[in-house]
């Protein structure tokens, strides 16, 4: 079942969706709904008895059906959304940033973001096997950066029904309301059970780790392209300054650490694929061998600093290595980021070790002058 | 009776005891209300006709019927009264509860 | 600091009276309280509890009460062993009930609770013809408990009933309060 | 198929009614009208219905794990999301190929009229084979007796106190029942737990309907209204005979009034018995019945007549 | 103007209000609403056009009005809002934990958090000379734990309204529509400008540090009681072990630490007043001080940990200090923190320096056994 | 007062209007109807007014910072706030004490039928006094062209596509201002912008009403519907005359049809000059006339007609 | 012409020079509408007879108002048609636009 | 890598032309195309750029294009120094122009800018009865930059296009491809 309400830059999908429900190509209920809160209450509905459900979203339509975000992760309904990574209002932008998704990474849900194209499609697959895994039964929430990966064209392969049908059997559970086994859900509980429920969600989500890694190996054995678990390392191994990002951006770091590694320079980057279940254990490890690492965040929590900088820290605090961790605020409502930029922070973090850098937050490529 | 029945409530010691989300048996009792009455409702076969209004009406479902006839599940009642009230025939009078003893809240 | 307890049904005034009994120290008797209620979803008729922290010094715990000193039970059918098991050494549990021998037998557990009980229904339904039996308790509570003076409590009332209930209200408080004290002569 | 159309013939009554209890144990308080209706509804559904009931009185009472109070297929909405809930519910068993079974959503007035209208409107939209019942108690009880878009005129409640300069409610009952008609819905009905064969015959109506069907049955609520407990049904019968609710339906299009009655019941007996409308002034009074008369008078006039 | 809807456990506080506006105590307007999205809008609404505002919410009626919160901040509309801090569906529960406000920490609103019934009244006050700054122009989320705070009683000072009046004189500013110099407002702005309005509005959260303190200073000559700034240290001065809360669990933490340091122990605790803007600067100098923070979180994000821990840990990473941490998951749903239970949390945090506590964070009270 | 009372008494036209545009350099489409219809009221409303649109294409075409394109206090809401926000608006100018002036919304079909109905219904039960303008465009315009809860019965969308299997959307045009009406608004009207002294004279009446009024303009879209630019005008009054819209009146509680074609022109006509019914068969167009002759069967029994 | 007219937008350098949140002054254009067109509507003077139906139809409000016959400006007019369309005594006609360099935008 | 950066009005095709063009390179030519848009509230009529990258090897880098080896421009009104001022030291300009003359003056300013300029839209309403000018232009690109052959471009064509609009759109392309050719002989 698949119910959508259209936002911008989301449209792209369910028009397209549209279209293989009408042709026939994609066998469907497709409901037409008139917000985000009933299109996920909608899939709700249906999930509640074991049909396979999606929708997609962004921004403000993501926020107007907060409620329901936590609603599906506490009442495990493996639910698999599309969020485009848009900028939220206000002011109104159309444009990318991940605001959106990452102001509500407390949902419950798993959120995992794309770098291209074909990683966005994969991981539709990958997130109905890892979401109705009965360890996990958590709603997936698959990020795309706004028109750099919703409206930009490129070439991938597009895996056969067959393959996939085979790959993803029936969604089969018994924690559904059934004419047979009568059922009674997403009810109330006091303060003597509400916390195991709680407890549950966090045991189901951390349980997902594996799952993660064993769906993405069984992915490879059939379609030939594996993505790694939770993080994936580029150039990590000797590097001693690393930069962490997320999503679409990813990509022009590539280029970057590449050039950076080609004049010399002991650079990587660690990109995050899933911020929930958050990668903790990789990236401690990670500070254990490197001296600084620098987060990219096209997000800010106002009056702290980047929200993907403050969980990357915990981890760091945790592991009690005490590198320079360096945040870099980028790319808000669609300003993009260019090779330049990721050059600077890389400059940045150097200028960090060497004691000449004492901001560990900063805008890049603010456009104006700050000083008082 | 038509009705789900009390089942004792095990407390869990062990998480895996817990259902898997909010997600559990449809109509599973741990407690009844007979301790909320007040007043209690007695009825008068004799008068009773079994017109079956009360049986209609009543907000709690305990009135059954029985041989054309009805009865009433005390263990559910809440004695609000209705039944008397709404009864023609007068067959249902409300009588102060004797509270005695510890109901199983 | 002195802990209470209230049982009562939704609809009982379980909570008024450890409200009123909160409000009578903190105003009246330059102490500190503390009332609230474990607040549910449930109607008229359910179970509730409520409690009261009474100390010299102001309050900043506001976790349960774990051990109360007293607990005061408004309704009879919730007189049971269990709920009052976990009664301070030497607490005292206030029953609403006609027939005190009935609970005799939760002295010989092994613990030692202090038990008085009290017919404050009877003693409502006259005053006030209805069976709220709140400041009825409260008024056997402030005389068992001397926690504050019956003064303060009428005070306390005064604060806090509508006037159309008070007087009546008040007449039921003193009644209680001084049934025990000759009871306990 | 052949038994359906048997069902559709003739709607249960108090002798031909499944003994089943569907609604069992709940904590509502005693008297409660809206209990008489979900406990009716769910005797005509069957076990075959998937129930729908979103934040509000029902769903405290009835979904506390671990006493969980409806023995068939239940589960509690978000306060917004019933209809669009029950839409999916439908979807997705219509997916999986499911037969025979029935979509039912309960809200009170405040989940209907007020959060719950724009999803249901959604519905009616796409003309989903739903059943939503809003059990009208006038006000936000679950939450302690708030104004909602069906408080009535003058009532009064915790957020339109009664005082020296406000008297209840200042604004008149939002009307689901043409809201619904006019959004083109497929069947709907007025009711009240004061004419319960009126009521299990519109429920049995809604079973058959291939559409969206929508039913506002009147439940008075003892706590909310401070009246007494006993007295739940006969107000859901003093409200029809005084002429503040009446018994309708809308079907093909057209409005059908069910009960006409020739003369009202007192308009005053029948507040004067609820302690919410206690404060009300005489030319309060006069004003809600002249709203009830000026209401009578397009109903009678546009209205057919045809008794359920 | 006041307009809300109703929700438990906040519903004392706005049928209190509508008492005080029927019997003409309070000189407002009150506006019946059919959903907290609503009620949110409609105080938009009216401080788009420089009236005064309030209106007060729950756990799912904050999440209901979520695309609004970000709304109101991005629109720098200086509105005070009380939240009842409740537990989140599903499961259903009216009991209190403080899933809703945290869950809703980057939208861009001042969070306060009270610890008793005076501090929650004083800072109502307070939150308007905030939000209202012109430096600031930010709206304010005053916490108070559901029931705890919302359903106790206790015995407090009410400030005459004159004294009220004086400290907070009508509202004026020139960022409004006007008759007389008309405005357009809440616009779209393109990749080219929407960062700088973001980062306008870190600022202002910045700015709003120094006139918290102020605000704080001021409102003491006045009514001759203070809070301190964004935190208040108790018993830190020589403490070793702090643990770290929020709300109304201060209360107990209190008498836990005047036990145990009479006990011999150095222990403290530093209760977090403002989460937003956050106290960076306080946590980063306390971990030059302390060998062990422990934080309480009535909250989680499932997949990770508490969120007042990722954020503090942040700090502590930043500061470089390698401090040990550690994360006290409690109250959930409602249920009760006990002395007990804090005093378990100094032992783990003990244990914690001794090396004998390996888990950084754990779940307490829990009430089932969860070994495998 | 005077001023307000003449006013009332003449609507303008397009002598007497103001000179004044309060909608200027916008970056609308050429030919944008909507555009059309939010200059005129405008015109009418004049310089006092607040203007609160939600998201769709008059607040992305007006409203990109630096080009801001409302002279008067203007702003965006929500999508689903308008008419909150609307309502705040109006209170909160109430408590400064402002006087003359009025608040304004201006929402697309599905800022209004879809997700915006639920603010609007509660505006309407409060009674507020604000206008509250729908431009009807039939779909999503600015996302793209989604089917809403206002697009017709056949029209193609991208979320309807018209293939093989299905030919556009499947569901009918929610019936707005039968809605307003059911929610017992004070004012309502339809209009068109093919039919401009006929709207001008709406919103001149709004303006006047103590209390909630809604305006529902057909406003045609060359882009969402595959139409030419210049055929804006034309389109709107084509719809009326061929009787897929009518022009009333809702007041006083009664219905009122403002224009009562003789004859009606073409549906098909109507139809095949748009983009999106290009695909529709001869028998869709057939169905779509009886839907059209259902209603007017409805309309001339039960409405007064009477010229606006 | 009662309408806004284009002020010069200059790109601010430093922060300050922002607006403080999404507040600005009402009617601030930057840009003009000229170059969306293909065509351009011509008046034909004479033809004219000053019943202001265009005027009231453009969508742009680009068509004022005259010595009793209309005007357009051309830097907002996008060349829809509608007027020309309208005016019943065809006194508008639609020319292909002359393309010819840069425009503002 | 080549980058190409295309300027028009909404509705002139821009974007798909920078969209066949990638589609062309991949798929056709064994090479690693993206295109994207400046997407935006935009309607028919604004201004709007897309952008196409080509390379040999996958293109990661989705950053905007600072500096386009190529700049083509469909639509005269778009034809400003201020636009093309960023394109790289020996890139090459196309723009829809009748008078190519007009802008001769830009390649004095300093820039070494190597202009192209071809009728399109005289073309393109001759064949398509349209002045739909994005397949003359991508015609002419495919000329001018040799960067897929004209082939692939026909092929991407007929992968991209509606049944309707194809044949007129080859043959425009072809025709604008030969011209240019023939003009550079
Ligand atoms: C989004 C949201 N807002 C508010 C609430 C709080 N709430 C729960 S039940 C309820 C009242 C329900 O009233 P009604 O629908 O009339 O049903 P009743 O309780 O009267 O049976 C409210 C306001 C909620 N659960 N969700
Ligand atoms: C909560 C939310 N969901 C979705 C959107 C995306 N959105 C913006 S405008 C729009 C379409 C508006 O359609 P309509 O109201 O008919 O106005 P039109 O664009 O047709 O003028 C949509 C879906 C949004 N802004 N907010
Ligand atoms: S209403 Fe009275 S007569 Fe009828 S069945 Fe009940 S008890 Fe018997
Ligand atoms: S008293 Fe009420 S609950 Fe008990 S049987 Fe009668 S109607 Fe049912
Ligand atoms: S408050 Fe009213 S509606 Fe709610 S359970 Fe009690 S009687 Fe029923
Ligand atoms: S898409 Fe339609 S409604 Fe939107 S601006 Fe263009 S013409 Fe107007
Ligand atoms: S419509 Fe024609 S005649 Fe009338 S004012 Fe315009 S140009 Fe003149
Ligand atoms: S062509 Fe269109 S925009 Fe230009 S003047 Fe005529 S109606 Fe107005
Ligand atoms: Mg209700
Ligand atoms: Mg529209």
């Amino acid at each position: 079942m698949i119910s959508a309400y259209p936002i911008t830059p989301q449209t792209t999908v369910v028009e397209r969706l549209s279209e293989m429900v009408e042709d026939g190509s994609l066998k469907s209920e497709f409901m037409h709904v008139e917000s985000e809160h009933s299109a996920l209450s909608a899939c709700m509905g249906a999930s509640s008895i074991g049909a396979r459900t999606f929708t997609a979203t962004s921004s403000q339509g993501l926020l107007y059906m907060a409620e329901c975000l936590h609603y599906a992760s506490g009442g495990r309904f493996p639910i698999v959304m599309m969020n485009a990574n848009r900028s939220l209002a206000l002011p109104w932008s159309i444009y990318g940033d991940q605001r959106d998704s990452l102001s509500l990474l407390d949902c419950g849900w798993i959120q995992v973001y794309a770098e291209d194209a074909q990683e966005s499609l994969d991981m539709v697959i990958q997130s109905y096997a890892i979401a109705e895994n009965l360890k996990v039964l958590t709603p997936v929430m698959l990020n795309l950066d706004g028109f750099a990966l919703t409206h930009t064209y490129e070439v991938l392969e597009v895996p056969s029904s067959e393959d996939v049908d085979a790959f993803l059997p029936p969604f089969q559970t018994p924690y559904k309301m059934d004419l047979n086994s009568p059922k009674n859900m997403a009810f109330s509980s006091g303060p003597g059970d509400n916390m195991q429920f709680k407890y549950q969600q966090h045991k189901a989500m951390l349980d997902a780790i594996d799952v993660i890694r064993d769906v993405d190996e069984s992915f490879f054995r059939l379609f030939g392209r594996r993505y790694g678990g939770l993080v994936e390392e580029y150039r990590c191994d000797d590097a001693e300054m690393v930069l962490v990002t997320l999503g679409s951006i990813t990509g022009t770091c590539r280029v970057v650490v590449d050039e950076l590694s080609q004049e010399g320079w002991k650079v990587g980057l660690l990109k995050i694929r899933f911020m929930r279940p958050f990668p903790e254990k990789e990236i401690m490890e990670l500070s254990r061998r490197v001296m600084a690492v620098g987060v990219i965040d096209k997000d800010i929590s106002f009056g702290y600093e980047g929200t993907v900088f403050t969980n990357v820290n915990s981890a760091i605090a945790k592991a009690r290595t005490g590198i320079l961790t360096m945040n870099f605020i980028a790319g808000l409502g669609g300003r993009d980021i260019s090779r330049q930029d990721i050059r600077q922070m890389f400059l940045h973090l150097q200028e960090g070790l060497l004691g000449l850098e004492k901001n560990s937050m900063q805008f890049i490529n603010l456009r104006v002058a700050i000083d008082e | 009776m038509n009705r789900p029945s009390i089942t004792k409530y095990k407390t869990p010691v062990h998480i895996s005891e817990y259902p898997v989300g909010p997600c559990y048996q449809a109509g599973h009792l741990v407690t009844e209300n007979a301790g909320w009455r007040t007043e209690k409702p007695i009825l008068d076969k004799e008068k009773c006709t079994g017109c079956f209004y009360c049986y209609l009406c009543c907000p709690e479902g305990v009135i059954f019927k029985l041989d054309g006839k009805i009865e009433i599940d005390y263990s559910f009642c809440k004695g609000c009264g209705i039944c008397a009230r709404v009864c023609k025939s007068e067959a249902i009078v409300m009588i102060r509860e004797a509270k005695d003893g510890a109901d199983g809240c | 600091m002195i802990e209470v307890r209230w049982h009562g049904r939704g609809g009982q005034g379980a909570f008024t009276a450890s409200r009123i009994l909160g409000a009578s120290a903190s105003l009246f008797e330059g102490k500190f309280g503390l009332a609230f209620p474990s607040f549910g979803p449930e109607r008229r008729g359910a179970p509730v509890q409520a409690f009261t922290k009474i100390d010299e010094k102001k309050i900043t715990d506001r976790s349960e009460i774990k051990s109360p000193d007293y607990i005061v039970i408004l309704d009879e059918t919730l007189a049971s062993l269990e709920r009052v098991s976990d009664i301070k050494e030497n607490g005292k549990v206030i029953i609403n009930a006609s027939r005190p021998e009935r609970y005799a037998s939760w002295q010989k557990k092994g613990r030692r609770i202090k038990l008085v009980s009290f017919d404050a229904t009877t003693l409502a339904l006259e005053v006030l013809k209805m069976p709220i039996t709140n400041t009825a308790m409260l008024g056997v509570f402030v005389a068992v408990s001397g926690a504050i003076s019956l003064d303060s409590a009428v005070k306390g009332l005064v604060a806090n009933m509508g006037r159309s209930i008070l007087a009546g209200n008040i007449e039921v408080l003193k009644r209680a309060y001084s049934r025990v004290l000759e009871d306990q002569k | 198929m052949s038994e359906c159309i048997a069902g559709r013939a003739k709607a249960p009554n108090a002798l031909t009614i499944t003994d089943k209890e569907f609604f069992y144990g709940h904590k509502a308080c005693a008297g409660c009208g809206g209990s008489v209706a979900v406990r009716l509804i769910m005797k005509v559904l069957g076990e075959r219905t998937f129930t729908v009931v979103p934040a509000g009185c029902i769903s405290a009472v009835g979904f506390m794990y671990p006493q969980l109070c409806f023995t068939n297929n239940a589960l509690i909405s978000t306060f917004a999301g019933t209809a669009s809930m029950m839409s999916g519910i439908a979807a997705g068993a219509k997916a999986l190929g499911l037969k025979d079974f029935q979509v039912l959503g309960i809200a009170g007035d405040g989940g209907t009229a007020d959060i719950g209208l724009q999803a249901l409107s959604g519905a009616i939209d796409r003309r989903d084979k739903v059943i939503f019942v809003c059990y009208d108690n006038e006000a936000y009880m679950n939450t302690g007796i708030q104004k909602s878009g069906l408080t009535p005129l003058g009532a009064k409640t915790t957020t339109t106190p009664a005082g020296r300069n406000i008297r209840g409610s200042r604004t008149r009952k939002k009307n689901m029942f043409e809201i619904v008609a006019a959004n083109g819905i497929d069947y709907a009905a007025t009711a009240s737990v004061g004419y319960i064969p009126d009521f299990l015959n519109k429920i049995n109506k809604a079973k058959f309907v291939d559409g969206t069907s929508y039913i506002h049955v009147f439940a008075p609520c003892p706590t909310g209204w401070g009246t007494p407990t006993y007295c739940t049904i006969d107000l859901g019968k003093d409200v029809v005979d005084c002429g503040l609710w009446y018994l309708a339906e809308y079907e093909n299009g057209e409005f059908v009034l069910n009960k006409n009655p020739k003369e009202f019941t007192s308009v005053k007996d029948y507040l004067s018995r609820q302690g919410r409308f206690r404060h009300l002034k005489d030319e309060d009074i006069e004003q809600i019945i002249r709203d009830r008369d000026r209401k009578w008078e397009i109903i009678r006039k546009s209205w057919k007549t045809k008794k359920n």
